[in-house]
């Protein structure tokens, strides 16, 4: 009680007291580094294009090129009734595939359902990619395999699965890159910032990529944010952020190559906002005019991004006449071979429902699989 | 609840005219729309509510009449739609919450355990929670991973809250129009394959008000009874019918309401049968069902001729759209149960 | 199919392409105005402290005062058992002060479970406010009558909830701003993200305070954030951020009082981040020897927010030695009084667990009614 | 599971030292630290798990062994907190996470049902998730709001979880160290009013590693059984020590493991003597005690000389902690129950 009714005056040390900075206080740093850029970063068209790697644009292109045959390809087969379900990712190739390309083997990639194409774009099976959307199973692939999280819909939830599949990776000391994928709309829910904030805190070896493609099924960004864009977030985090024209294959090459590369140098996480347009609607099963006009989609069919690489490359003479002709072989025979095997029925069996629910089964679900089996033997199909 | 009184009134006022078939997904738009333009405090938010209609088009053309500022599409968090209609029920409004599936109303439990369900008691009445939360739910609908889940378990669980779940389309309008008009918080479950089934309805006649907490009985019957709700209703009633062949006469009790839960019809009926099996989709292990078993056998005990069984979902992830046949309750179960009910014992 | 094969040279109108800013690129605003200070706004002690408002800092200062000695109080209370637990606000004054004075009577307030400060400063009575904190209700007052949400224990829970109903009063049309606060850790949270991202979006009158008492229980801003400041944060969403000196009770007025009026004249929502520190253990309960030395804490009690506004008062001759002793006397008083009426053991009904769980009773909760009362009578205690 | 083998061995070469009294506290951190010398993929992380040891002190001293990298004091975010730790499993480290209290763990509901419980079904075994996820719960310390919650519930329903929870000292290590071997992903419910009990035990002859999914008849009767779990065994084995004096007999069997369910031991033991009362003081509607009075009705009809009883806690949110004594499940309320077994019909 003493203390309390000092006066500050008659206070030991008083006259001396000047506001030293303990820990809650300590100077700040100096955000700049982390703003992105006020445009969307852009190398084609740029004099940028000037000093492009012959050779990786190539496969760039070879990939947006087949990239886009497998969004049409896979529509396609919604329409035949041999998928259950798909979220093209037309017009966001640049994305999907630069995504896929900057990892190295012993990295991850951890995609959203809109993803497939990451995953086909990194060596995985398209018809095990599509497995999910098939419906025969939730994953058709080995995660652990291919380094591929499983496509994941519950919106931002895979963020912090990166993040700490990469904590993981850098305690073992282990050279591995986790690069995630989430969509503007994900960017509001409260995963995404737990899964940035601790992946700064920890300065996990982490690569957010955030495709911007305008829209949450129906809701525009405009209702999604007011930040002046989502690469302002990093900020918030003590991360850098990255605005780049998701369009442009090369600038998101580029960006997410300097991410990846800055996060294997353990400088931490980035945060990637990567704008692009969703030319599809949201799934096969969405009316898209419901909450857009045609001409929206119009203004940014003109700015395609397997298009602009072509034009570029060509120009440039990168690519050649041969070159995009044997691309587009490779894309059709790749789509000739999808929809063969997908035409194909799937092998299930109903008994799995049982088999990998728990490491052993336990007595209950061996009750209910006699009872399952009993019903298929009864009705023959067994 | 003088505003269900009144909505009751209103309702029964409404000239009867011809029935047209409408699917349950229109009478649930209807009854927003209806409660909307009767009680300028009811808002409609969530997910793809505005121009889209929502996914299943349920608040389709909410928005047209009643504009953004009541019909609101929200940035895309749950946890923050369910926090911010907190907010707003606190400040007198009446939020109608659309959580877009089942699985994706998870990230909002913390607002629906600590907040909704808790913010009447925790403020001694002073500040109540009159809003509804709906949750597309159940599967067979072809759904991939995250969009068949029945979660009703862990509403049931959680005092403060009311869980209903309409079968008809009649239901589906009168217990919105009753959840909307409740001053506590309502869980309204909608059956996701039932939003395309049609029952002959005029919208311009509605079904009336149902009081929440009300089973009914949508079969007699005399030699067993199935419980059940939402999309096993017509499961149920199918079975029932088969069940004839088989000799059995088989009443069919809709909870309509979990919570309140009705123990008088559903006892009632059970001493009269003698015999039940409760017909959920939800998983068996910790859902519905043993609570449902448990408290008929807890009021029936010596009128029953064998154990209330359940049929239920198996206790495993919801499976693939492929395989999710094979996990549904069917009608083939149903009628298994019914078999196993002890009837040689039996009087 | 036939578009797909067409190279971007035959496609028409590709001769014309300029890539035009649809909705998902709009030009993007300047962050500038949204960055706070880089170091925290002081007024006390600067040449701004020449144009404080007089009968203000005097109203300030007998609040800090009392506040104090309300906290001394509370904390003394645990000690005899008269209080379950006690999360103090000592050493934080400056800020639960500062957020009762710059509200209006319609306004509202959000506290978390260490602002009772801030709603007895508001004018609740001392001991409803501590209701909760003592065990024998969850709130022991009306939050409409007082505009005073519950004390809330779940972490950033409570920033939706006034985002919701700030949101909720501007379309009413009612002049309503709401004051939510939280402590550093819980900006970690979802719901901190997603509150701020509605409240952002929708423009809605409200304000976030932080109080940044540089610890969550045990863990210290540095295991918490990477960010330059937790004021940075507000980039990502689009509002203004403040870093304010939270010792400082003048700043700390001033910028609240500023956000405040921004929100009332609908320019949106603003987070205020003050930088304090908690001079006591987490509550009463907690041990911070375990994580903390004496010297840190030591050279916070050097900045301590009510001898800062006392010294500079004074020196001002704002405040003289009988405005001081008045404060003190009224401080002691207003304890003495708490002290005496936390001495009574407050009236209980055990009935009371049935009775608002639903606006009506349900009929299974009738019968656990009549099992309690059945035990209480056999207990004879009714 | 090797590793759980490899353990028992571990536990049992260990020379038996003379037994002191150690609280459940204690016992848990042992396992822990033993868990974590034993196998470096375990990790230990929540908030204030470091050199706080943990707001109950569990993870006392395990900083200081081994370092923050292994025992890691996180952001304060428990969605973040398990879906880091479900990343962290996915690259082989068996992470134990702990959520502070059990109204703290809601955050994290929609990674523990979408992600946790479902990574193993998801990738059909190829990428299991074995974690610890320890949740602090119930009442009876005294706790504000929030900090006595009875969440078992929720997780029963949830397929791909196991759900235990010990009501011993011995226990506590025993299952610890089981859940922390076990390849699959087990909530680990530790009641927080048993936290402070003690028993002789001593920490270099730790008790046995415990199989998950046995229950344990912790006392033999002929005239009926209690069966509970977790906090409320103490309870129940001084109700039936009273009960001694009115003439009764009581069996009492401690569940446990609540996922999987052991029906084996509890059936056993009702059909032994024909009456059963499930207590616990999770709220009775939709919580634990509906499943198990449903499952041993099913097994155990014939033997049944009365409905299976449930003594609970109310229908209501946890109250303030003056007001907890009415809720909570004590030994009147038991004996009260075990009155109403309907003696006069029976044998
Ligand atoms: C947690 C959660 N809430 C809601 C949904 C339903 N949903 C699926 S996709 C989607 C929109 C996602 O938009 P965005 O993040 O921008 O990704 P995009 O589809 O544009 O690639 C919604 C609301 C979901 N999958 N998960
Ligand atoms: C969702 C949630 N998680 C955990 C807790 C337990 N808890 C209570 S206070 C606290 C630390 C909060 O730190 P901070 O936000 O900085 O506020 P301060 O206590 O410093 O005022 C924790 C972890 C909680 N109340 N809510
Ligand atoms: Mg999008
Ligand atoms: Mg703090």
């Amino acid at each position: 009680m003493k203390k309390s009714t000092m006066t500050v005056q008659e206070m030991p040390g008083a006259a001396a007291y000047r506001p030293t900075p303990p820990p809650a206080w300590k100077p700040r740093t100096d955000p700049a580094p982390l703003l992105p850029d006020s445009e969307p970063y852009r190398v084609l068209g740029t004099d940028a294009a000037g000093r492009l790697d012959a050779a990786l644009m190539r496969r760039l292109y070879a990939e947006l090129v087949r990239g886009r045959r497998y969004n049409t390809q896979a529509t396609a087969l919604t329409k035949q009734g041999r998928l259950a379900v798909y979220p093209s990712s037309t017009g966001q190739e640049a994305c999907e595939v630069a995504a896929a390309l900057v990892l190295q083997e012993q990295d991850w990639l951890f995609p959203s359902y809109r993803d497939t194409l990451a995953a086909v774009a990194r060596g995985l099976d398209p018809v095990q990619a599509l497995t999910l959307l098939r419906g025969d199973w939730h994953t058709g692939y080995d995660p652990r395999e291919h380094r591929i999280a499983p496509l994941c819909t519950p919106l931002a939830t895979q963020l912090p699965h990166a993040v700490g599949l990469a904590h993981a990776a850098r305690l073992k000391g282990d050279d591995v890159v986790a690069l995630a994928m989430v969509g503007d709309g994900g960017t509001s829910e409260g995963d995404f910032h737990e899964a940035l904030n601790f992946a700064a805190v920890w300065q996990a070896p982490v690569v957010f990529l955030v495709q911007n493609n305008g829209f949450a099924i129906s809701v525009p960004l405009a209702k999604q944010t007011a930040a002046p864009s989502l690469a302002h977030k990093a900020v918030g985090y003590g991360m850098p952020g990255r605005l780049v024209d998701g369009n442009d294959a090369a600038a998101v090459h580029e960006v997410l190559a300097e991410a990846v590369e800055r996060a294997r140098r353990g400088g931490g996480p980035t945060l990637v906002e990567a704008v692009t347009y969703r030319i599809d609607a949201h799934t096969n099963a969405d009316d898209a005019t419901r909450y857009r006009g045609e001409a929206e989609v119009e203004a940014w069919r003109t700015h395609d991004p397997v298009q602009l690489l072509e034009r570029e490359l060509t120009q440039r003479a990168i690519l050649d006449a041969d070159a995009v002709r044997q691309a587009r072989e490779e894309a059709e025979t790749m789509a000739a071979d999808l929809r063969e095997r997908m035409n194909a029925d799937p092998v299930l069996d109903p008994m799995d429902l049982f088999t990998h629910v728990y490491a052993e089964k336990t007595a209950q679900l061996r009750e209910q699989e006699a009872l399952l089996r009993a019903e298929l033997d009864a009705e023959g199909e067994r | 609840m003088t505003t269900a009184a009144k909505t009751g009134a209103a309702v029964t006022a409404a000239a009867a005219k011809a029935a047209k078939p409408a699917t349950m997904a229109q009478a649930l738009g209807r009854a927003l729309r209806d409660a909307m333009a009767e009680d300028p405090a009811v808002h409609v938010m969530g997910e793809d509510v505005g121009a889209l209609g929502g996914v299943f088009r349920v608040t389709d053309g909410l928005v047209k009449e009643f504009g953004e500022d009541r019909v609101t599409d929200t940035p895309l968090a749950e946890a923050g739609i369910l926090g911010t209609a907190v907010g707003m029920a606190m400040y007198g409004l009446r939020p109608v919450v659309e959580m877009q599936f089942d699985a994706f109303a998870y990230p909002a439990f913390e607002q629906l355990f600590s907040h909704v369900a808790r913010m009447r008691n925790r403020t001694r009445g002073a500040m109540p929670m009159p809003m509804v939360i709906r949750v597309p739910y159940g599967g067979g609908i072809g759904g991939v991973e995250h969009h068949s889940d029945s979660s009703e378990a862990y509403y049931m669980a959680t005092p403060g809250l009311h869980v209903v779940t309409p079968a008809t389309v009649e239901d589906a309008y009168g217990l919105m129009r009753a959840a909307i008009a409740s001053d506590d918080p309502v869980v309204f479950l909608e059956p996701k394959r039932l939003y395309w089934s049609k029952a002959a309805w005029s919208p311009d006649a509605p079904a009336a008000v149902e009081p929440i907490g009300r089973a009914v009985v949508r079969r007699s019957g005399r030699s067993a009874t199935l419980i059940t709700y939402g999309p096993s209703l017509p499961v149920c009633m199918e079975a029932a019918e088969a069940a004839g062949a088989e000799g059995w006469d088989l009443e069919v009790v809709d909870l309509r309401s979990l919570v309140p839960f009705d123990d008088t019809t559903v006892a009632a009926s059970v001493r009269r049968t003698g015999r039940a099996v409760v017909v959920h989709e939800s998983t068996g292990f910790g859902g519905p069902g043993g609570e449902i078993a448990a408290r008929v056998t807890e009021r029936c005990f010596h009128h029953l001729e064998a154990p209330v069984l359940r049929v239920a979902g198996f206790d495993i992830p919801y499976p693939p759209p492929m395989l999710e046949r094979h996990h549904l309750p069917g009608v083939d179960r149903v009628l298994d149960a019914v078999a196993r009910l002890q009837w040689e014992a039996g009087s």
